[in-house]
């Protein structure tokens, strides 16, 4: 078995923020396949909740889905949803979690999946929000899952698609954003928490392999880093073999199912 | 009332510059056989409207078929990356993108449908998408707690695929609804293609699963695989090889890819039956069994 | 999480004075079990919510069991007249009975299960109904038009009566769903009764008719004829004949005739099982096998 | 066969009122039956809607429903909704008619079901609106049924459950009702209408059997009475024998289900 590659360090250690009993609301890829891992190993009573309409889905080793709205995103559900109503179990209160992918992200988590540049004028038009910027408003405690690099985590973001503690706690309230909480960023090299009073970016524990000075070299802005730094636990043999048959199944699945299964 | 026709004729139902939207969410059970019907048709200058946006968006921004694009995320999937083509029209000019969030999105049309000209939500307040729609910040009258307002929409037309539908348009699917019951009751006309038409009686026998009332519906289309290349609940899978063709065209070819598939695909099979021929019986029967075999994993 | 308990545990999670608010419509799958099973338990001066209330007006306000009932509407039905007893009661005291409009009432539920403070509807305009609400005027936001805001409404606990559930509280209806979904949605404890409890997987078998997600769910209890004497499409008709007695009782002795109907039916009863023996196996399959007609036609 | 009876003629006369294709919110008791009589006599494409939540019934004779939400008025339906949802169509413009009873009205329509007397201090608690303030509020054209009584037909009603023309049709716009116009009120012993600029009842056509003066005679308000007013045409045979075997049902149908099946 070789050893865990940086998205691997990233999604096991997404999974293990999840505890048993509680409702995450997914965004495809990364935090999709923690909150499936976290499910089959930790946390059996976890309700997986993904934006195509699926509440408890247990997803076919080897066929995770592309698309959070597609059969394989539906398989074993309990319950299947008109989308607007999923969402609105979000604002509503009903999730514990929301959990996303950012493409970029500013020194108080703000997201931006929307335009690099300027949004008149953008070097590069982004998809766009998608469920992110309903999953940041109204789940209860929002964790972001994204690589790390400099220019993913910027000193301000150049739009922000998906709130997060926007310039601090301050302006948050009175942005009206009381239903919600941002309270993790996962990366490859560490696992990032909010100064309470500052709602600033800290670094909170570093994955196997990183360093304090490798994070900051790797943080496009002023990250603030407390005396004491933890130390996230390298994943379990039983992590990376759960986490690798998710992704490529048994060997007897078409390989175009594992490719497409294993994207980023 | 009989309501059956054929595409053509439905495609009728649409003209240049409306607003027309599409039912099923990404490559999930789109009405595919109707867009590339509007395509061949010729219809210019659209707002095309969906929560979420398959590779149609690059087909009807590079024919001219659309003008605007009304959606919260553009894009086939992770694996397939950023389109290229809808990049460059949305990079020169980032007006022909109307982005919302999905459930803003998708409250537009609540709103619609419940004959409503706004719905309040916690969604985009702080954001700057908020800022660069006609959504607007609004206090409870009771609470004072502030919420943002979404203006209805009401499309003037709703592009539905079902799995069964009768002659008058009782419609029902399997599997997720995503927001096709919001997007037919808002719109002003309803074209429903269907895997099937079945009789009154046969949708009588499962009421509770209709999900579109046959008085809101303008036309009935039956089409099988009617979603090719997107996938239709528990009937055929998406067929992720024809996504990664028509990715490798665009990614050699830009626009000129685009309109490479379109003169394989749309012109050159003549119809929708043509693309089906194209495409072969035992991949489609392929795309079936490996539906097949999720519904009944 | 597996939720199951009684009827008696059940009633447990409800207070002297909770908003309490009953599934179905009228007669037809109310929750009537754990509605009898709350009187059993000698709760106190709840508000007592559904969109059209039955004869539970009546044996809660006899009972001091509620102390205000919100409905759009208290009766049986046209033939067994207006009830005596709700009159005395509502007469005495209008404000007893908060009268909303069907869809209005509904609403207030909607926006609560929105998570949203208020909703806006163009019924209420121009009717006195308005002014003894607490729903006021507004006007939208971008159009100017004049609408009512209703408030919305989160009720400490919801009973439903549902044909299926798993242990995780996982709820299946068939038929209409009235507003059960709203009601399960908007309020802060749910008590699920079915008429069978299933495993997981035979839920998730018919994902697409699951009405109540099981993380809703804080009680599930299994309970056969659970709405009787009510009925529950499919399985059983409302008896009809039960309701007639009743009338009988109430217009003979007024609040007398329903202590007289409560002293035997719900105190000698013992429990609802009790009920279900008294009026008898033979009965009830009578009920079940004209339902099974009807479902049949 | 009997000569017809006040109810049939007032049923009857209401169900000529509706036209094919067109969609019809039926309130229980007469307009309900009107409305099916209808759809089995003139209007077979006429698509009816019942509160409970039924698109396109179609009921066993002899079995009608006691109210709109049980199974018999569900029988044979295209669609089964959710109760809000079967409101919010009306709401957004799909119903043609609405169709309703009435324990009180009064010379502008106005509909009392709530209260007679002081409201503060009622002579009668009424059952409430149930629908019928929303059928009134949303549906296109609203047609009233109701027995001809002069304690029906009152000057002013002692609380507006739903609205009428208001004081007329200027109030009725200031107050917002723009999506609905009350059109019609069919009794057992005539057709009324509404005076286009004062929102006032009038004698439009009479019953067979009544005259002018019966009719003013059983109304506790000034009636409008034009020039001109028109007959209603009698029942004709298949209306009353169809209507009759609505009500009865096959001889061989419970006698219980009968007696509820034709209650008023």
């Amino acid at each position: 078995m070789s050893a865990p590659r940086p998205e691997e360090l990233m999604t096991i250690a997404g999974s293990r923020l999840l505890r048993d009993g509680q409702v995450v609301f997914a965004g495809v890829g990364a935090p999709l396949e923690a909150s499936v891992l976290a499910k089959r190993l930790h946390a059996p009573s976890l309700t997986v909740v993904l934006e195509g309409g699926s509440i408890g889905p247990r997803m076919i080793p080897g066929k995770l889905p592309i698309s959070t709205n597609e059969m394989r995103a539906q398989v074993g559900s309990t319950m299947l949803v008109g989308i607007i109503d999923l969402f609105l179990y979000a604002q509503r209160g009903c999730y514990d979690v929301g959990f996303i992918g950012a493409a970029q992200i500013d020194k108080f988590g703000n997201v931006n999946t929307s335009y690099i540049g300027d949004p008149d004028s953008p070097k590069v038009r982004l998809p766009g929000s998608g469920g992110a910027n309903d999953i940041v408003s109204s789940c209860r405690e929002i964790i972001v899952m994204t690589r790390h690099e400099p220019r993913r985590f910027v000193e301000q973001v150049d739009f922000v698609t998906s709130p997060g503690w926007l310039s601090g706690p301050a302006e948050r309230e009175r942005a009206g954003l009381h239903r919600s909480r941002p309270v993790a960023v996962i990366t490859d090299l560490a696992l990032l928490g909010f100064e309470p009073e500052s709602g600033r970016l800290r670094l909170d524990a570093l994955q196997p392999g990183a360093t304090v000075e490798s994070v900051v070299e790797a943080t496009g802005f002023e990250l603030l880093v407390p005396d004491a730094v933890g130390e996230l636990a390298p994943p379990a043999q039983q992590e990376l073999d759960e986490l690798r048959r998710l992704q490529d199944g048994d060997p007897q699945a078409p390989a175009r199912l594992q490719e497409v299964a294993s994207a980023p | 009332m009989d309501k059956r026709m054929g595409l053509a004729e439905a495609a009728g139902l649409v003209a240049d510059g409306d607003t027309v939207v599409g039912g099923g969410c990404l490559y999930s059970r789109p009405p595919y056989a109707m867009l590339f019907e509007l395509l061949r048709a010729g219809r210019r200058d659209l707002v095309l409207a969906r929560n979420l946006m398959c590779y149609e968006a690059e087909l009807f921004l590079v024919r001219g078929a659309a003008a605007k694009l009304m959606t919260s995320w553009v894009g086939i999937g992770l694996p397939w990356g950023i389109p290229r083509v809808f990049r460059e029209f949305a990079e020169r000019d980032p007006s022909i993108y109307e982005e919302w969030s999905h459930l803003s999105f998708g409250l537009r049309f609540l709103a619609g449908s419940m004959g409503m000209p706004f719905l309040p939500t916690a969604s985009l307040l702080g954001s700057d998408v908020l800022k660069r729609t006609p959504a607007q910040e609004m206090r409870c009258p009771f609470t004072g707690e502030l919420l943002v307002a979404v203006p209805a929409c009401q499309p003037d037309v709703a592009l539905i695929h079902a799995h069964r539908v009768d002659p008058e348009g009782n419609a029902q699917v399997e599997g997720p609804v995503y927001m096709d019951l919001e997007f037919a009751r808002a719109a002003k006309t309803v074209i429903v293609t269907a895997e099937e038409v079945v009789s009154p009686e046969a949708i009588a026998r499962s009421a509770d699963r209709t999900v579109i009332p046959g008085f809101l519906v303008d036309a009935v289309v039956e089409v099988p695989f009617g979603s090719y290349p997107g996938e239709c609940y528990g009937l055929y899978e998406a067929d992720f090889a024809h996504f990664d063709k028509y990715v490798e065209l665009v990614n050699s070819g830009g626009a000129g890819g685009v309109e490479e598939y379109l003169r394989r695909h749309l012109d050159e099979a003549g119809d929708f039956a043509g693309l089906l021929d194209l495409v072969g019986a035992s991949a489609l029967l392929e795309q079936r069994r490996r539906a097949r075999e999720l519904v009944a994993a």
